[in-house]
């Protein structure tokens, strides 16, 4: 599956990049997987992801939960936890 | 209902936006507003930059907005949130809440702010008086607090 | 804190009196108002007319401001409460409060918008559509239940 | 004891004036019972005060409960609940 990835903040410092296209292996089905797949791929991604707890996801602009499937997914962001307002 | 979201760089008029919220009309009865400025903290700081995820955005604080929507009786709702570079005792986020009595207008107003801070995708960093680029600002955990007692109303 | 209380027959400009609370400070992160307008109660009303008790209005006004000061952080605060003729769409009263936080801020003109209908003495008179002077205002029992809320905190 | 006494809203309306000078007998020590001697002297008063549980009242410009004591009192106001706001 070819997915657009974005990330903000500290998590897009750490990463390297703002976004990036990714060929995702169809055995990776979900958020928490993704991530760990990604993780894998390199240090600045095991730095970003450093504590999974921490960094949120979301999918096509809405907010998701790291089980959430990425079936049809557009574009996955991951950032910190959210500072506006 | 009057339903104005806008996010972006430019500062923002709040008289303007009060207006725009109650023009032509006259039934409504109380407009609450919030509106969140930039600190200096005592001086450290010589603005606070704000990195959002444009598209994002405009569609969580629309979807934060019509949750307020359908929790209250509201007349008017207006989220304006600035991104880019914000000094101290500028403006950076208002919301503003129209409604016939002033119970809907503050729960709305206090709801929205307190689900935005949580929900909507912007991060601030501190850029420091002595000119270096400082941290991103950490998300306070009683802005979760704050957030989550609306869960069970 | 900046005290600002106003009893006065004329109009008021909410950007300024928000500007006034908030000039030449860079510590204040939180501004909330609250404005009061006249409905046209689906046109019924041609205007609302205030009386008050002049010295006395001005003194619980300030005595309200007094107790919101003691129990919240607050930067400043503002009361502007009109008399006279008010025509539907014009503001009543305006309460406006600063303070780091948007917490404190939000109690705070909520405190003062509660004390305030019950504790100020002004009374509010319908005059109709129709040419004739209508009925005196009849206080609202909600409006007691608000502001006994605050008194077990 | 001399005393100024000032009414608002239908309270002033129905005593027929906005303030008087009175003269209270010295027996009459507080609010409720200058609210009983005022309905004792006119068809307005007793009108006005006609539910004396709704009609509010001031001590020079302080709210006071109806056992509040005149002892001391320069000017006292009547006026019904308040609709301000």
């Amino acid at each position: 599956m070819q997915v657009k990835l974005v990330y903000f903040a500290w998590v897009r410092e750490r990463v390297g990049r703002p976004d990036e296209t990714a060929e995702v292996p169809a055995e990776v089905a979900t958020v928490a997987e993704l991530v760990r797949w990604l993780k894998s791929r390199g240090e600045e991604y095991a730095y970003a992801f450093e504590n999974e707890g921490v960094v949120r996801a979301a999918i096509d602009h809405v907010h998701v939960q790291p089980d959430a499937a990425l079936a049809g997914a557009r574009e996955i962001a991951f950032f910190p936890p959210m500072t506006g307002g | 209902m009057s339903l104005t979201i806008h996010v972006q760089r430019e500062s923002f008029d709040i008289a303007d936006e009060i207006a725009a919220l109650t023009a032509g009309r006259s039934d409504i009865g109380a407009v609450v507003t919030f509106t969140g400025l930039c600190r200096d903290e005592a001086g450290r700081l010589a603005a606070l930059e704000l990195e959002h995820y444009a598209g994002m955005a405009e569609a969580e604080l629309r979807r934060v907005a019509e949750e307020a929507r359908q929790r209250w009786s509201l007349q008017g709702l207006t989220i304006i949130h600035r991104f880019g570079m914000v000094a101290p005792g500028e403006t950076i986020v208002l919301v503003a809440t129209a409604s016939v009595h002033r119970g809907a207008a503050f729960a709305a107003a206090e709801f929205l702010m307190d689900y935005l801070k949580t929900r909507a995708p912007f991060w601030k960093r501190e850029h420091l008086a002595d000119g270096r680029t400082g941290d991103w600002v950490e998300a306070a955990a009683h802005d979760d607090v704050a957030a989550a007692r609306w869960r069970t109303i």
